[in-house]
């Protein structure tokens, strides 16, 4: 068994910001990582990092921005916490070395993008998320931190006493891919899941094929609740064919989308008079989708986005990566043509609930980044908002587990939070097929860190022997149903009867689950070993998204449901959180916390 | 990892068809280059008859200038020589960082310009034999 | 982690040697062939012709010159190509030192030759 | 009395239900395996279905090795026949194989967008990115196979560990003199500098390079055309103080440094991200050869 003091889940922006901090609290780190560090999907990232920096900016502003952006879902402290760090942590990656672009005074470019009241996105060219990866890895070798790369965490080891509140996470278990090795990790001070976005949920994603929603999953099945997963942001412009991104920095540096009658529809159909193409993501992405569910989409599918007027040297200068992507994965050259752009999935703003520390309501776990919920995002991201969230809260979260001296949080986390019960239709099944075996550690009467961990070792290892030995189907195919259903249901538009769909073809997809076995038997690099259990993680995850989608009525951020065409602030200003509760999930609400520093009146928001 | 498999060198050269011009020049620089040293001392050991008396250098000189192997040898040597000059020059502009965008073309010319200067140069090379 | 090779020996003299000798080579190398072959062909070269132009100083010298850096040239771009197959240890300073042993003798037998190509002793 | 004997009978029929209910269970299960087995048979059917219907259809050859697995331990090719579609990349290819096929065809991948670096593979003879290849650019059938000069551990996968020893080797991390004091103050930097470095920082780590590199292959110490980029990417920016950069010379020059690099090019060719390799190895060269000068 290895031991140390944290425990880093995954080495994206999140990990490595989480794992640095708790370092430099002098805590003995280690990451546990599916992919190489480099590998891990932030290096994908490519506008830009928010931080209110120029003299006339502020953080009040930038908070104003991401609350109003989250259609006053958010929860101020997190907010306000994140736009007073952000600042600090964008200067912190520009001394570890990180290539901003640059003014020519020398000092960080920064540029406008979309739903800020003021430019002030830095960036590096249009492959931020790679450099910010990189410079923080760079830091992580630097200061010697282990890395146990290609491992795969298969499940947390947490005690099992009933109120989840009691519940203590001691460790992980971990699969060396490289050798099938199946090892625990003991944590002394706290285990950090910072294990990325869940985009495989959906077929058509700019995420990685990696990102397969472990984290949710985990901390899911430990008792953590999943907050607010109805709101999933799909990105406006991605390419139709593969998903892959193009960059907000397009429409930021004055991109046009045109339909196929070539008028610029963001304006001449009303979707968003003042902005624009600028305006919030759900915006653009709900009015491509019209655009082309009213027929004038090209090949009924997708938009134009036309970046040739910023002319040659601007392009080349700013947006050169786009060029590249628009030319190797779609086969356009952008200096010469429009760009095919549809809306894709891109960002999970809901997920493992935590407070501004990092911590969730199982002592010891905490979650960041993606993975986390503190509530920062509410119903709707603003781009270049994810990168300094990975900063600020990875960073705090490590150095709360470190034992760093921190203020106590204000967001109160766990079942026992000021809650409200909810309820969902009776014919609708959610959770495990079999219970009997969904509880969290085996053995009721494991009392001390070790045997936790020992007995979650043990089972795991079973878990892996009877994938392998059984006979079965394809975890393959469950994932595709699985996909199919989320994109055709619970997509950009929702509507009752097919969220309903959702979660009845997930159930099914569930119970076909129990079948799947593993048909490479080899114990070395066993990828589909390891994409079976990463599809049980989809199916979680897949669920709680549905179950929030039907959950809420109203319409609000990136949440659009049919017959609620309104916000509804009298009955849903608050988060919706899923708990598995054994197997067995439970719906409940919270209240949204508007008031920190400054109070935040719900505004109708309008771009 | 229970064990890995080393694939060698083997299975590189065995690919020899994808090599592109830089892999190539770089192969028969090195070639002309061993082929070049094989003959300096080649070469001083045949000019060492010169310590043995005027005659002896001079009738192993002639002698072996008879030969038609020897001549056809020289033109060899010629086109090595040649190739590994201007490729040579070639790597000194690389070293300087000039037109190393165009080292595929400069390696191509490389080549032309030795099959034209050794082609050139046959018939004095194999006159009177 | 970030194990640092430590060796002082900066590899570049000889790397930059390797191309000066180049540079000098190039013409020296041109001029040889083209006067041996071109403008006296090499089937009527006899020891009279050779000890004729080795007698002159200037000649002489370039000649000598060529010698040694084509030696070092030589013997250094082979010492080169195999420390790039990965030879180290031992076997790396036994083909260090026969190259050496090979190019002093080279050299020291050159020289003689050429003495005794001259009419200067 | 009576409630007596009825609490019994009540048991025992609950025991007799408990059986029951396990007997169906198994029954259950094995009728379900024996669904699964059929779906599965059917799925299969379905793919190959697909093929015959899809117009093209690509052939793949894969390079199959498994130490574990008897028939894979000798290595071998596998080929598959892949429906095409516009726009298909070798790493679509390979995934379809794998989810209809083969689910045991191994191999490392992630972003699909070139940006994870972890599908570097030896297509028809050249070090290429599976996810930023279109198959239709490619001759078939498609030969692929893993990392050429590197540990092949499964199927596709090579072994990176040299590689990231290499790339750790040149202390891989920014060491500026001095940062400037003030609050939120960030150092200058020039777009001139910015511009001078962006090619060498958009490094992937896929490894290409290194396995192109004829003499990497055969010493194996050599730091390696991406090693000696990313010290490139940190001497050359303006914000590291001189000192450092002597430092960095010094790192890149020792035995195993810049000075093996023969200007093959070939790293240079294969680099998915374009980046002047060779270029930037030859300007080290120089600085060093011009900062040993310097000291004598
Ligand atoms: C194409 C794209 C462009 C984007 N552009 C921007 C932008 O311009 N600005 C912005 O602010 N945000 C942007 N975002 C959002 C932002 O990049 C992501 O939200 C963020 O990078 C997520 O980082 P992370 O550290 O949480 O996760 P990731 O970087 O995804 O890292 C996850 C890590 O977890 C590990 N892991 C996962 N599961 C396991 C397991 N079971 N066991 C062990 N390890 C595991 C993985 O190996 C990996 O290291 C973009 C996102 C995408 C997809
Ligand atoms: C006349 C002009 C010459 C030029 C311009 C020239 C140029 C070069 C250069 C630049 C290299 C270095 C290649 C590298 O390290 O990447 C080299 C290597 C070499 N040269 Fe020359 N050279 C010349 C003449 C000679 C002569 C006369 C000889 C023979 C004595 C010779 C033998 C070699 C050898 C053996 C190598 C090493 C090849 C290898 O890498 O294996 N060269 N030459
Ligand atoms: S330099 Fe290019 S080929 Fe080499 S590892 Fe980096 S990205 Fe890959
Ligand atoms: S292929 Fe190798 S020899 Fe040099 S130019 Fe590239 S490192
Ligand atoms: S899959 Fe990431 S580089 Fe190809």
């Amino acid at each position: 068994m290895h031991e140390h003091d944290v425990l880093v889940v995954g080495a994206g922006g999140a990990g490595l910001r989480a794992a640095i901090a708790a370092h430099e609290e002098g805590a003995d780190v280690a990451m546990v990582t599916k992919l190489h560090p480099v590998r891990s999907h932030t290096g994908a990232a490519e506008g830009g990092i928010n931080a209110a920096l120029h003299p006339e900016d502020s953080w009040e502003l930038h908070a104003y921005d991401t609350m109003k952006g989250s259609d006053y879902l958010g929860d101020a402290p997190a907010v306000e916490t994140f736009a007073q760090d952000a600042r600090d942590e964008v200067i912190q990656l520009e001394h570890w070395g990180m290539p901003f672009s640059r003014e020519e005074d020398g000092t960080v470019s920064q540029r406008p993008f979309g739903g800020l009241s003021h430019p002030r996105t830095t960036y590096a060219g249009a492959e931020t998320g790679h450099h910010l990866l990189h410079t923080m890895y760079e830091q992580v070798v630097k200061r010697g931190i282990t890395v146990y790369e290609e491992w795969y965490v298969l499940d947390l080891a947490v005690s099992d006493h009933d109120d989840v509140e009691d519940r203590e996470c001691h460790g992980v278990v971990a699969y060396d891919i490289a050798s099938g090795e199946i090892e625990g990790f003991r944590a002394n001070d706290g285990v950090i899941l910072a294990t990325g976005g869940p985009g495989q949920v959906f077929d058509h994603t700019t995420n990685a094929v990696a990102n397969t929603g472990d984290g949710y999953a985990m901390a899911y099945r430990a008792g953590v609740p999943l907050e607010d997963m109805e709101f999933v942001q799909f990105h406006p412009t991605t390419l139709p064919s593969t998903g892959v991104l193009i960059s907000e920095g397009v429409r930021g540096e004055g991109g046009i989308l045109y339909n196929e009658d070539e008028e610029r529809f963001m304006f001449e159909h009303g979707y968003a008079n003042n902005e624009g193409e600028l305006a919030s993501r759900d915006v653009v992405s709900r009015a491509e989708l019209t655009e082309v569910n009213a027929g004038r989409g090209i090949e009924d599918e997708y938009v134009h986005l036309d970046m040739r007027h910023l002319g040659e040297e601007r392009i080349l200068d700013r947006l050169e990566n786009i060029l590249h992507l628009a030319e190797d994965f779609e086969g356009v050259d952008g200096l010469d043509e429009p760009m095919p752009v549809k809306p894709g999935q891109h960002y999970q703003m809901g997920g493992v609930e935590c407070d501004e520390n990092g911590h969730t309501c199982v002592d010891g776990l905490y979650a960041a980044g993606e993975t986390a919920c503190v509530s920062l995002h509410g119903a709707n991201r603003l781009g270049g908002n994810a990168l300094p969230e990975l900063l600020v809260y990875g960073a705090r979260a490590g150095k709360h587990a470190a034992g760093g001296d921190m203020k106590e949080a204000e967001i109160q986390t766990g079942p026992s939070a000021e809650s409200e019960a909810g309820d969902l239709d009776e014919s609708i099944q959610i959770g495990a097929v079999d219970t009997s075996d969904e509880s969290v550690a085996a053995d009721g009467a494991a009392v001390d860190a070790k045997s936790i961990v020992e007995s979650e070792v043990e089972r795991q290892r079973e878990r892996v022997e009877t994938l392998l030995e059984s006979e079965g189907i394809n975890h393959a195919h469950v994932r595709d149903d699985v996909q199919e259903t989320m994109t055709a249901n619970v997509n950009v538009f929702r509507r009752e009867e097919g969220l309903k769909q959702a979660l009845e073809d997930i159930r099914e997809a569930r119970e076909r689950y129990q079948h799947v076995a593993v048909s490479d038997p080899s114990r070395t690099y066993n990828t589909d070993l390891i994409h079976t259990i990463e599809t049980r993680n989809i199916l979680d995850v897949a669920e709680s998204i549905a179950v929030g989608a039907l959950a809420r009525e109203e319409f609000r951020g990136a949440h659009w449901r049919e017959q609620y065409q309104y916000r509804d602030d009298e009955n849903w200003l608050k988060h919706t959180l899923l708990a598995w509760n054994d197997g067995t999930p439970r719906l409940y609400y919270k209240p949204v916390l508007l008031e920190a520093e400054k109070e935040y009146e719900p505004k109708e928001r309008s771009y | 990892m229970s064990e890995t498999y080393d694939r060698g060198a083997v299975e590189d050269f065995g690919r020899w068809r994808e090599f592109k011009p830089g892999m190539w020049a770089w192969i028969f620089h090195k070639f002309t280059g061993w082929v070049l040293v094989g003959y300096l001392f080649t070469h001083i050991a045949v000019l060492s008859t010169a310590t043995g008396g005027d005659v002896l250098y001079t009738n192993t000189l002639q002698g072996l200038e008879e030969l038609l192997v020897v001549r056809v040898l020289e033109v060899g040597l010629l086109s090595v020589a040649v190739f590994h000059i201007l490729n040579g020059v070639r790597l000194l502009f690389v070293d300087l960082g000039f037109g190393l965008e165009n080292q595929d073309k400069s390696f191509y010319a490389s080549l032309v310009v030795t099959a034209a200067i050794v082609v050139a140069s046959v018939p004095t090379f194999l006159s009177g034999v | 982690m970030a194990q640092h090779y430590s060796s002082f020996e900066r590899g570049g003299v000889k790397w930059l040697f390797q191309r000066l000798t180049a540079v000098f080579l190039i013409g020296v190398l041109a001029f040889h062939f083209f006067l041996l072959h071109f403008v006296n062909h090499a089937a009527e070269i006899t020891f009279a012709g050779t000890q004729a132009r080795m007698s002159q100083v200037g000649y002489f010298a370039t000649m000598w010159l060529f010698l040694v850096t084509a030696t070092f040239h030589g013997v250094n771009g082979v010492y080169n190509a195999l420390i790039n197959q990965g030879l180290t240890g031992t076997r790396k300073k036994a083909v260090g030192a026969v190259l050496t042993l090979a190019s002093i003798a080279l050299i020291v037998q050159g020289t003689r030759v050429a003495l005794a190509m001259t009419n200067l002793l | 009395m009576s409630t007596q004997i009825e609490q019994e009978q009540a048991e025992e029929q609950a025991e007799a239900d408990a059986a029951a209910e396990t007997e169906e269970s198994h029954q259950e299960r094995r009728l379900s395996e024996k669904k699964a087995r059929a779906e599965a048979r059917e799925r299969e059917e379905q793919a190959r279905e697909e093929v015959r219907e899809a117009e093209d259809t690509v052939e793949i050859k894969v390079f199959r090795y498994d130490p574990e697995v008897e028939g894979k331990d000798e290595p071998r090719f596998d080929d598959f026949h892949v429906p095409f579609f516009k726009g298909m990349t070798v790493l679509d290819a390979l995934m379809y194989a794998r989810d209809h096929y083969d689910s045991s065809l191994t191999f490392r991948h992630s972003c699909r967008q070139a940006v994870c670096g972890s599908d570097a593979l030896f297509v028809n003879g050249q070090q290429r990115l599976g996810c930023k290849t279109q198959m239709a650019d490619l001759e078939g059938p498609v030969r692929i196979e893993p990392l050429p000069h590197q540990d092949v551990v499964k199927d596709l996968v090579v072994d990176m560990e040299h590689f990231y020893e290499q790339m750790h080797a040149v202390e891989p991390y920014f060491q500026p003199d001095e940062l400037p004091e003030g609050e939120l103050e960030e150092q200058r930097q020039s777009p001139e500098n910015r511009e001078k470095v962006k090619m060498s920082t958009r490094c992937i780590w896929c490894g290409a390079c290194m396995s192109s590199c004829n003499i990497a292959a055969g010493d194996n110490e050599y730091l390696g055309p991406a090693a000696i980029n990313k010290a490139y990417r940190f001497a050359m920016d303006e914000r590291e103080g001189e000192i450092k950069k002597e430092d960095r010379l010094e790192i890149i020059e020792q035995e195993h440094g810049v000075w093996r690099c023969q200007t093959q090019f070939s790293c240079t060719e294969v680099c998915p991200k374009d980046i002047p390799l060779t270029e930037h190895i030859q300007e080290l060269k120089r600085e060093a050869v011009k900062s040993n000068l310097k000291f004598w």
